[in-house]
């Protein structure tokens, strides 16, 4: 018997899909919204004893309210404790521990290696169009031992080459990093609107993981500017009813990040 | 520095004795948290100009002082005010607009620039950004890096370990210290001897404040001398880095104050709406800073309502409940 | 690390699974300070071995380890213990013997190196010791280093600033970064999670915590969960670098404990007579640590007289008019 | 009319003879023992706003009873604030700061450009006598602007050569500290039980400055290993008898460090 259709939005199944992907024990670094809401789905339903740290210095935040901006004082609530940046950063670069954090970002473009552009389009110094800069994702995907990367799945989006390369993916393929000399891993996943992205072990290539019910591979691949592996694709498991009302009663009750 | 032991000020003459046309700047807080605001608005209505503005993730004081046309050049990691602005709306079109230099690090980069000031060091090493166009790219050229001793001759360099493969590491990205003019504070409590106390995270506060040749402190609470100074533990800011001591109650509003009251998602919406617009920013500019005479001005125009609206729940440190849509 | 919610363990347990012989290792604390004392003793007790020990100025511990003969190498800034040892009794006969290899740096260079390994970088840059012996002279030849790859291939580089006069600085010191395998150190707060509160001076503990593969906290308190996390600003040590919490009361007895209690200085001063002469070394070992199962025992053999007299005033942290002649 | 004469120990006079050297508004490091004397005089007589620092952490304290230790928690009194050994050692790093602070410093030996040996005696791995080392002393030497050094005066101590050069002086003359890559000032006085020495602004090189009642320049001459210049000499003022209150009944009426 087949279960009834639950109704859920694109934006739930995302904050749904990366949270699967933490597991208990993991340190969780997370930015500003949705990316937020994963990290707070995570504890609620999967990994109870993952810690949620913020790049402002709160470590092991409980997020009773989400908050809107990784410095919202909501993020202080019952850490375990408040420092600066320098205590958060040095947590992701130190080998003991930032081999057990898993970075959440994400970005204006994104490359086939997971590169990611969040600083402008265009001529760095005349940029057409100017977004925030790095901020903390450059220090997170340089450091840490897995990203999860979350974007819009959108031609202009998924480009054959960033126009600045902000946040290091695997870079030009499976020897970039170390050549480069980042430690830790790369980007595991990029979670979007229509799919779930993995990177090939071996060639570090981006390819299609998973595909949200009501869309296709083809159709994924008509939303980017370059080709990826297609064969490996199969339909997500849809959020489950307990998932959702998680999701929507205990992390975000006022909808300000599901909208 | 100062080891006086009162240094107690008015803003308007804090700021007009230490912030300068040109000077080299930062200010602390982060994005919608803790931002000295009401020294920001008075820099703007002194019209103080060609700021070099060093910031990390600062938002809505960096975007306000940029939108008002008092910054020349900016070093930062991030142009963004959370949700409210997630890529800050003055910064964006001033860099569009070519209207100021900018040089882009990461927070971690630019905190690391700021503690190697603190600690009296040219630079400190890190691995974050190896291989980016954070270290391709400079965004004020060689010719200019020359031309302007306050600027270093490279925006950052890499460099093979000398310690062979020690601490796993092969390359390190090494960043240049930051040595500003002035850094302005806002914190919960202070003194007249300038000790005072950070409540909650403090970002890169303190690594700003050792950092500087000058230190402003605008605070929510002036204490009595021994006050703080029963729980020295608590202070991050020791006195004698400190030049003047404002007391401005609301002093980071609109953006928070951690056990004091949230940032104000109205006057962030509202700002942040009419950014949009030359002739709506310019209204704004008017009728929120050079029409009014100083902060509390400003706090009488939002009203008792709305301040009360966003007063800390003792528990929590912020407005519970909130209605932030 | 560990981020498992609950790491309550007893001090034989804990001294037993993270300190092995040939252990890389640093303790809290400072001279006469919030020495982790009871694992130290706990350590001498279950008679470890050919510790490799990295001190700034960490005092009495240091000595009693070295005293023992638990110590085979140490890498230190300070052998002193204040007024009682301006130079520390066992650590100077154990360098005049050769009955341990040495190798000196300056406080700074040593909190340097701990906050390069807490902060995953192999080096960090200072100016302290341009021009000195410390920088000439090794105490662990190059060969040695060369075939212990838990020991970097320099003491400390030299290297002119890539930056030219940036800062200021023309050559600056480079020190390698620790990572030990186990630090211990004494707070006065501390809840099952490992989320630890010290108060007072914090020395280099929190840099040597975080420079740390695995970290064991003793405290006087142990507290309910929530209990510190209603004021996460106060607390240095979040919990995820902790391995193991241990509930010591007097745990840094007989050096002081801010708030709690005094050094007291009619132990510290018999320590010092009697490490003068090996007879009577032995002799306080037998007394004090082999003939005693645990600190608490060594507390009742010190009898609550003397507990009394150095119990800390509450408004000054320490025992006001303590006879300390 | 000629003022009674006033009893003295050579300590007092040596504590009271530093406490003049502090002005108001310095920054004092100060380590264990006699240095805390003279800091806490010089607050109380000569210099109420210099600030007292310690390498453990303290900033400015206000010192009621008198340390034993630079980590005493007697250094915590009314603090402005409590931190640690990184904090305290970048204020004297920083240049900012660090040009307003005044060492204050021991050894075992000293040579006459003021270099320091707290380290050994003899072969530096097999010494014939091995001292604590540096501590913060060598950091101290380094970066601030002046250090004052407390000595007693025997041959054995005032060497022509340091076995070990643990803090340095003014290295090997005028340039010496330039061409190490040293910044700030160097040794400014070294008082010991016998005199105060001074060094000459050209040469570097330690001058008597004053020597105190009852000894003579040329006795003082016999206490050292090398020859210094006596011909500035004059006899010190010797303390007042408000100095000798304050420093008796208020620094240190048990007399912990005054014997």
């Amino acid at each position: 018997m087949k279960a009834p259709m639950m109704e859920y939005t694109a934006r739930e199944l995302m904050a749904i899909a990366a949270a699967r992907k933490i597991n208990d024990g993991d340190i969780v670094f997370c930015g500003t919204g949705i990316s937020m809401l994963a990290a707070m789905a995570a504890k609620h339903i999967n990994a109870p004893n993952s810690i949620i740290i913020f790049e402002t210095g709160a470590i092991d935040s409980q997020l009773e309210e989400i908050p809107l901006a990784v410095a919202d004082p909501r993020v202080m609530f019952w850490a375990s404790a408040n420092g600066g940046l320098a205590d958060a950063f040095a947590i992701m670069q130190n080998p003991i521990t930032g081999q057990r954090v898993v970075g959440i970002l994400g970005a204006a473009q994104i490359d086939r290696f997971g590169n990611l552009n969040s600083t402008a389009i265009g001529d760095y110094t005349r940029p057409t169009v100017r977004f925030s800069g790095s901020g903390g994702a450059c220090d997170v995907a340089s450091c840490v031992r897995r990203t999860i990367i979350f974007m819009q799945h959108e031609r202009r989006k998924f480009v054959s080459q960033v126009d600045y390369l902000t946040s290091p993916g695997w870079l030009n393929g499976p020897e970039g990093r170390d050549k480069a000399g980042l430690s830790g891993g790369g980007p595991e996943a990029v979670i979007t609107n229509l799919a779930v992205m993995g990177f090939d072990d071996h060639t570090r290539e981006m390819f299609l993981e998973a595909y949200y019910p009501g869309t296709t591979p083809t159709q994924i691949l008509a939303h980017m500017e370059f080709t990826v592996d297609i064969s490996r694709a199969r339909e997500i498991q849809p959020p489950t009813a307990r998932e959702l009302q998680i999701l929507r009663e205990q992390c975000d009750p006022q909808r300000l990040i599901l909208g | 520095m100062n080891t006086a032991p009162d240094k107690r000020m008015g803003l308007a003459e804090a700021v007009a004795r230490f912030v300068f046309d040109g000077a080299h700047i930062s200010i602390g807080g982060f994005t919608i948290n803790r931002n000295p605001m009401a020294a920001v608005y008075e820099i703007i209505r002194q019209r103080i100009k060609n700021l070099h503005l060093y910031a990390h993730s600062n938002g809505q004081g960096v975007d306000e002082l940029v939108g008002a046309g008092c910054v020349a050049k900016v070093e930062i990691a991030y142009g963004g005010s959370g949700r409210f602005a997630p890529t800050c709306i003055c910064f964006r079109q001033a860099v569009e607009n070519q209207k100021i230099a900018v040089e882009d690090y990461s927070n971690y980069q630019m905190t690391l620039r700021f503690l190697a000031g603190a600690m009296g060091v040219p630079f400190l090493p890190t691995r974050s950004s190896l291989g980016t166009d954070i270290i391709e790219k400079w965004g004020f050229p060689a010719s200019m890096r020359r031309a302007d001793p306050q600027i270093p001759d490279h925006k950052l360099l890499v460099m093979d370990n000398p310690f062979g493969a020690w601490g796993q590491t092969t390359k390190v990205v090494l960043v240049p210290a930051i040595q500003t003019d002035i850094t302005i504070l806002h914190a919960q409590k202070a003194d007249a001897n300038g000790t005072a106390r950070i409540e909650g995270l403090t970002f890169a506060d303190v690594e700003q404040a050792k950092s500087a040749r000058h230190v402003i402190v605008t605070c929510e609470d002036l204490v009595e001398p021994n006050a703080l100074r029963a729980c020295p533990d608590r202070n991050q800011i020791p006195g004698l880095i400190v030049d003047a001591v404002v007391h401005v109650p609301f002093g980071a509003y609109p953006t928070a104050c951690y056990r004091y009251y949230d940032y104000d998602p109205v006057y962030l919406k509202d700002y942040s709406q009419s950014a949009r617009d030359d002739l709506q920013h310019q209204a704004y500019l008017e009728r929120w800073i050079y029409g009014l005479q100083d902060h509390p001005a400003l706090l009488e125009q939002v009203g008792a309502a709305r301040l009360e609206m966003i007063k800390a729940d003792p528990g929590t440190g912020y407005a519970k409940g909130l209605d932030r849509r």
